[in-house]
């Protein structure tokens, strides 16, 4: 009987006082007509050694590339201490922290990811989490639809190249809201400032910066952020975090910085897990805190006069506030965000500034590798850890010979961007070797049919 | 001992890298303008002072994996440590989301099985894996309903229906969907008010949430006629799953009549919680809504496994994640519904029930006062304190303070909003007799010293980390990161 | 600067506190013709990627066979939490329990671990570990000699087909103590009984009684403790401990009960790993624990009269007794005590069992599968979860040819007992399936070159 | 609250199997005598309350981990996680010792690199790994010595000289070897009484067992010449490395002249100390002790690596472990001495003296005694508290107490047996200076609370989940294990 302790003396005992005579009795206000007898498309439980096997053997099945793909998720390493702490069963097991006096571990945490957050991104305020980049970003829009003073405008100016999932993700949620995305036009791998002319005069809630972009590319900020608080739109930033330790935080930007800032946090320290679970962070601005969705923890007193940590300004969330909350966020992605904590505190600064410039360090020598094949370019700079390379052929097959060869080229950016050309997004972490990125060009060669020097 | 924060124990120039390639080479191709000039605050410390600071925040807590955790509508279960090793074996951990379908068979076929199983619980005939909590998931039914209306060219029904027990979430949910709320009464003995609900109902209707057993702790005896009514009034069913402990192999939400359903397998399903999350509300539809289910969903294609996505399911609501919701958190999930079994799933249901019966039962007998003393608890129930508070001023929160001192997290308080100074209590199967009776005890124990003294009671905790603490300060004096400039600003000195 | 966390300031502060001006100074007393500058044969430190790295690349040249071998370490199912919550850092990281007052943890959990095996063993008292089987054999013999009245001899009688690797073991260690090691013949896989007659009259301290024996075999363990104790003997049983769920204990052997138990604590929750950590046990009768080796754990109340848990009875050790310690053993196999307890914990003496008879279950399958095979035969019956098959031809070619089918196909048994002929010891665990046994069943009958059914 | 006995919480028929095959069937081939027909005392309880259990019990215990642990002669350094992950990697733990070495050269590489490493840092040319803890290195080594003279037909060499600061596991080995223990004193400055030694030695001198630094905390200068007098009487030098995280990269024991050297991985090498183990004392030879090394030995043959066992060294000591030793320990001290490299371990010795200097500094100008107040630390120093149990009555035990309330683990107390009322203080290089300065703080508050009111500081520990404990009674009314029949009889009701 997995998990359940009661012994059959137990549970007689336990009918007694309730004074049935079955559990089914139990059951009894529920309409006969509704009852059922078993589960028949459930197959009879497995003992922990048989499901142990089905699952190695299930791991065995899926194969592992080196990976040169980023687009959205990226493989750093993790030191071993993130997730042997991050997995203890005080942080694993427990709920969210309602009850803060039995809690303090978890809201401590929480507040200390907040600072490093909130000085991540150059911004005054963080949450305690949202469910992934995509999300977070739909959210951001949300919050300065809400937040726009100077706007009645329920449409948010975004990049052509901000990630086109992100964008498909927003588009499901925002939808209901009637709240509109409207593209910038793009050209040399980054937003065009030309473009903004087009837009003059409109009036949109706020205007998104995504840096890097999808294409690794670095997007004029300074110019854009100025750009939009002078014609009174709000700043989103759309940011890779692990970007920030060495590009100028989005609270920076301009002559008065982004307003919010959001992105996926599973660069720092989250396993690229299949797809999940990651989790979405958002900063922003002190004046906007009661905009923000989602938890927060504050430092407040005990009645001893002892610092202490709670969840505050609960008055924005649906538990209290209903159909009128910032949003219907309720569980986040808590253990995810213990475990950047463990992360960020691992690398500090200084460790996290290495794995940025060491990411685009190889991701330099990748470029250069791979350009040296005829027929292979780099055309957009300057980029940060992850960039386009444009092909002498289309890029689908030769991804998929690429794989054969146990190598995960990239991105293939044709059906979101077909103006690009034969385009693939390529990218390598701190973790990919000298020899790696040789086994890259040789593989990329012979699938191009290109001689080059071993 | 306060546990003085990672910021604290930072000194500059801890981890001065030893091995590090000069940054400045490895990024001077990027303009100055790019570059970042203050140093991004994060602590420097050495990682034995990580390991310590966390360890001992960790020790901070309560938990299920140290306390009986009786949090009503929050499933605290065991949570098996199997399923978090196997969850976390290299070839599901360590690979791209994006890796092609062709490497990515065994983590497919999981998710496949998992569909089915989910299809198998709900009665329902499609699933959809990808949202990432109870609350996405509510969103997703609600958008299909909406989807599900439009398609139809039926614009009108914009009008969400939820009693006045619902989750937060619910009514949340209808606005992000851009939905208005109506909200419905319950009646005595804790079932929706059909009359009321017939009075509602309507060409706006787009449909009703509700959750059954409902947040009151009883099942919704009017189900079949609910169902009647909305279905009649053209509109939709919708099934919040957070409850779905309670009838788990013992009845199907689509034979009920809902035409959505989500469920939190981080309730139901015994993934962690995680001290907030991760989580999964996945949704289960009937065929009319099928064609509506956000994507990606996993299908079979030339002999395997593959990803269905927009173009396989052109009328979707569309993605809710980037990649593929909470993934790590559903493998979990199908790791323990493989262990439970048929047999082991109604055994977890039929354990809840019996173990809320029990503990309902000796308070019940105690004198405390049970919210819907004439009808069975589900898998949680109500108790309110609202005449011990008249009498001795020691309230729903001071009871919850005072158990954790003698070791026992607090139930959910102050939820349903409907039931004055309530406690709502879930022991869940995986919890022994033992524990429940040391529970009634403690609750017992708490009440006669109210009576006795309710001032003491009114002190608790005294054996936490803090004791406590001022929330309408938190409110007021905001303070919601650390500034190094001034650390003496929090007390924290 | 791996694990060190001085900053430059930090490191010239404390220097000007000592009063000196480098660290070199501080080791100003070693004599300068002993002083080294570095270490040539020490390549460079490695970053925690680039150590991963090699450690998983080495990792896969390990090549994981199908185990069907046994001979003193068995691949039992391993619950998840039992490594989950043993590696925990407070149980992790702890040294020995000397301050009892903060090694609560470990003190109750090695109390609870006492009795548990104490129980399984059926005698009054266990220490809190030894290093492995082989050394608790040893140990036990060491016991013996100095606990038996009876006897003013140093001799042990042991049976053949004990454990060949710990009767090599016990020589090495016996030997500075002049404690010597009678062999019993044996006929028909176990202890011939009328072999005893040999060494009637002869003075012994001890006689050791496996079970099962090396073969898998159950010896006649009432008559051999009787015979033992009717001599003036001491009775040692050397135990496997899963099959203990199943088989007589030790402590209701014959009349009165061997003296002294132990074994090898791997298959309660310890991975293979290559070869260890393992942990050996030893249990005695109350009457003897003066003479055990190791560390033990008592219960005692506090100042306040509460219960808790000491070390006691140190002054059998080496920290006390020095050279009249009962032995030289300090550090344990803690960590393995812990996991084996919460191993023990989780399957309880109902879960034990069953380990031990789908074991045994299984092993049988294997011999029925496997004797079906024309040539192969099991001539030793009975036995427990492990037994010896004859094959037509010399063993080790045939193991090898089996490893290369992924088969790990037993313990070549005729270098220790070449009188066995072409002996080969094999063991099918809870872990073995039907599948698992008829592919060792095809793949011998391959090697074989008969020709059995599909 | 106390945490109960796992026993206590057993009730039987918890675990009653549900899938299991009959037992009864699978074993009617075995005669009825050799069924056990008691129950094994084994406690019923259910996962989570396993999972509890032991998670309470992990939190009563000070470690590395939560606390700063001083405890001199034992390193209690940080245990990098990273050493844990990777030995515990599938590849090296699923696969029995006895597969097939072509299945096996990962790991034999491995340990054939750690051999290679430990020469390094000894100096010495042969190295074997089987010894499972310091205790078993310092018995294989005085076996070698024995072996060594009895192969030249010198068998009266009986005597090991031990000096009186010795471990207490040098003396016990000798006796484990069958050989006499020849006491020698130490000086006023804490090193050896060289005449003495003089004196001792002869044609029955087998060795002497030396640690250097020694257990006083000081590097013994005379080595030197003490290598002299043995080695001119015919004996040979042993080295207890216990205290090689002093000297690391900074001198070899082979250059001091020592023959034989164990190294206690869990010491210098950062292994787990895990509650009491599993060490390693691996030990490492010159040329002439390498025939003697006991089996088996990571060796190259083929082209590929393979283990050297009693064909390849007919003259070994023999076995020492049933398979190979502590493998998995000997994997993590393997990653630890890579991630450290020829620099981090020069680092290490520097940094473990450099703190154990100036918490010595830290004490001696607050006035505490220093043992060898003439002598620079090693990387540990003795103080001695003579002078304040003299006047207040407060004894070092009293301080160990009263550092728990603190929340720092204690230092070694009364070893060595030779300086009264001691304390070892072991800070290691993995500590900040803040902590050593908190540490250095506490024992400057309670010698000034011992000397205002030493009953208050003999109350100590007041925080820990007992206070003091009667070892008296432990040891006189002798309660060993859980006795199901009369629960009350420890007090555990
Ligand atoms: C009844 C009910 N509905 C919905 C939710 C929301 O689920 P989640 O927190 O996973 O978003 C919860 C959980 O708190 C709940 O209890
Ligand atoms: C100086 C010294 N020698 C020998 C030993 C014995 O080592 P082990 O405990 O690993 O057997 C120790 C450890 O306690 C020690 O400190």
């Amino acid at each position: 009987m997995p998990f359940i302790p009661h012994t059959p003396d137990e549970t007689a005992a336990m009918l007694a006082v309730i004074g049935t005579a079955s559990i089914e009795n139990l059951f009894d206000e529920i309409p006969a007509n509704l009852k059922v007898d078993g589960l028949p498309g459930v197959p009879a439980g497995l003992s922990e050694p048989a499901i142990t096997r089905l699952m190695v053997e299930r791991a065995r099945r899926n194969v592992s590339s080196l990976c040169f793909l980023g687009a959205g998720a990226y493989e750093h390493h993790i030191p071993a201490a993130v997730w042997e702490i991050a997995t203890r069963g005080e942080f694993y097991s427990a709920y969210t922290p309602y009850q803060a006096e039995a809690s303090q571990g978890t809201l401590q945490l929480i507040y200390e990811y907040q600072s490093m957050l909130a000085g991540l991104t150059g911004l005054d305020v963080s949450n305690a989490s949202l469910y992934d980049g995509a999300t977070a970003f739909a959210e951001a829009c949300l919050m300065a639809v809400r937040a726009a003073r100077q706007s009645r405008s329920r449409r948010v100016l975004v990049p052509r190249f901000l990630n086109p999932v992100w964008r498909k993700v927003a588009r499901s949620l925002l939808a209901g809201q009637n709240v509109e995305l409207v593209e910038l036009a793009a050209s040399g791998g980054r937003t065009d400032l030309s473009a903004l002319a087009a837009h003059e005069g409109e009036d949109y809630a706020a205007l998104c910066i995504s840096l890097p972009n999808f294409l690794g590319g670095l997007e004029a900020v300074d110019e854009l952020t100025d750009w939009a608080h002078a014609r009174g739109m709000l700043v989103i930033a759309a940011c890779n975090p692990t970007a920030l330790a060495l590009l100028k935080p989005p609270g920076e930007w301009g002559s008065k910085g982004a307003d919010i800032a959001c992105g996926e946090g599973q660069p720092l320290g989250i396993p690229l897990s299949s797809g999940g679970p990651y989790f979405g962070f958002i900063t922003c601005r002190q004046a906007l805190v009661r905009q923000m969705p989602g938890r927060i923890v504050g430092g407040t007193l005990d009645v001893e006069g002892r610092p202490g940590f709670t969840l505050t300004l609960q008055a924005r969330e649906q538990h209290i506030r209903r159909s009128k909350a910032t949003s219907n966020i309720c569980t986040n992605q808590g253990l995810m965000v213990t475990a950047a904590t463990i992360y960020l505190s691992l690398l500090g600064s200084e460790g996290l500034r290495r794995v940025a410039a060491e990411s685009h360090a190889n991701t330099r020598a990748l470029v250069s590798a791979l350009t040296s094949i005829g027929g292979v370019s780099a055309p957009y700079s300057p980029y940060f850890h992850e960039t386009v390379l444009t092909l002498p052929r289309p890029v689908a097959p030769v991804l998929q010979k690429l794989a054969t060869a146990g190598i995960l080229g990239g991105f293939d950016l044709s059906a979101d961007y077909p103006e690009l050309g034969h385009a693939v997004l390529v990218c390598a972490t701190e973790l990919r070797t000298a020899p790696d990125i040789e086994a890259y060009r040789q593989a990329l060669a012979n699938v191009l049919g290109v001689a080059v020097a071993a | 001992m306060r546990e003085p924060l990672i910021f604290e124990q930072s000194r500059p120039g801890r981890r001065a890298p030893t091995h590090a390639p000069a940054v400045a080479a490895a990024t001077d191709d990027l303009p100055a303008a790019f570059i970042r000039q203050t140093t991004a605050p994060l602590p420097e410390v050495s990682e034995l002072q990580v390991v310590r600071h966390f360890t001992r925040l960790s020790q901070l807590n309560f938990s299920i994996d140290t306390h009986f955790y009786p949090l009503g509508s929050c499933t605290m279960k065991y949570n098996p440590r199997a399923a978090n090793k196997l969850a976390m074996l290299p070839g599901y951990l360590d690979r791209h989301p994006l890796e092609p379908e062709g490497h990515s068979q065994g983590v497919l076929e999981n998710l496949h099985d998992l569909q089915e199983l989910l299809k198998a619980i709900t009665g329902m005939s499609g699933v959809s894996l990808t949202p990432m909590a109870g609350a996405q998931g509510e969103f997703a039914g609600v958008a299909m309903i909406r989807a599900y209306h439009v398609s139809r060219g039926d614009t009108a029904r914009t009008q969400i229906i939820v009693p006045d027990a619902a989750h937060g979430t619910n009514p949340a949910t209808a606005t992000m969907c851009g939905c208005d709320v109506v909200e419905i009464p319950t009646g005595p003995d804790g079932d929706v008010d059909v009359e009321a609900l017939r009075q509602v109902v309507g060409p706006q209707t787009a449909g009703i949430m509700l959750t059954n057993p409902s947040t009151l702790g009883v099942f919704e005896r009017q189900i079949g006629e609910i169902a009647a009514v909305v279905h009649g009034a053209g509109g939709l069913l919708y099934y919040d799953g957070a409850n779905l402990n309670a009838i788990l192999g013992r009845a199907l939400p689509a034979a009920m009549g809902f035409d959505v359903v989500h469920i939190n397998l981080h309730k139901t399903f015994s993934t962690p919680h995680g001290g907030g999350g991760p989580g999964s509300g996945v949704v289960a539809v009937t065929s009319r809504l099928e064609p509506f289910l956000p994507i990606p969903i996993v299908g079979q294609r030339n002999g395997g496994y593959a990803w269905l996505a927009e173009s396989d399911r052109p009328q979707s609501i569309g993605r809710l994640s980037g990649f593929m919701g909470n993934a790590g958190i559903l493998l979990r999930a199908y790791v323990y519904m493989r262990l439970l079994g048929a047999e082991g799933m109604r055994r977890v249901s039929g354990f809840a029930t019996l173990n809320a019966n029990y503990l309902m039962t000796l308070l019940a007998e105690a004198g405390f006062c049970v919210a819907y003393p004439r009808r069975r608890a589900s898998h949680e129930f109500i108790i309110s304190l609202k005449d011990i508070a008249r009498e001795t001023g020691v309230t729903a929160m001071d009871f919850a303070k005072a158990l954790l001192d003698r070791g026992f997290h607090a139930p959910t308080t102050y939820f349903p909003l409907l039931v004055p100074e309530c406690l709502l209590i879930e022991p869940t199967e995986s919890e022994a007799r033992q524990e429940l009776d040391a529970f009634a005890q403690a609750m017992i124990d708490i009440r006669d010293l109210a009576i006795r003294d309710a001032a003491e009671v009114k002190r608790a905790p005294l054996t936490t980390p803090v004791r406590r603490l001022d929330d309408v300060r938190a409110a007021k004096q905001l303070d919601l990161t650390w500034q190094s400039r001034d650390p003496a600003r929090h007390g924290h000195t």
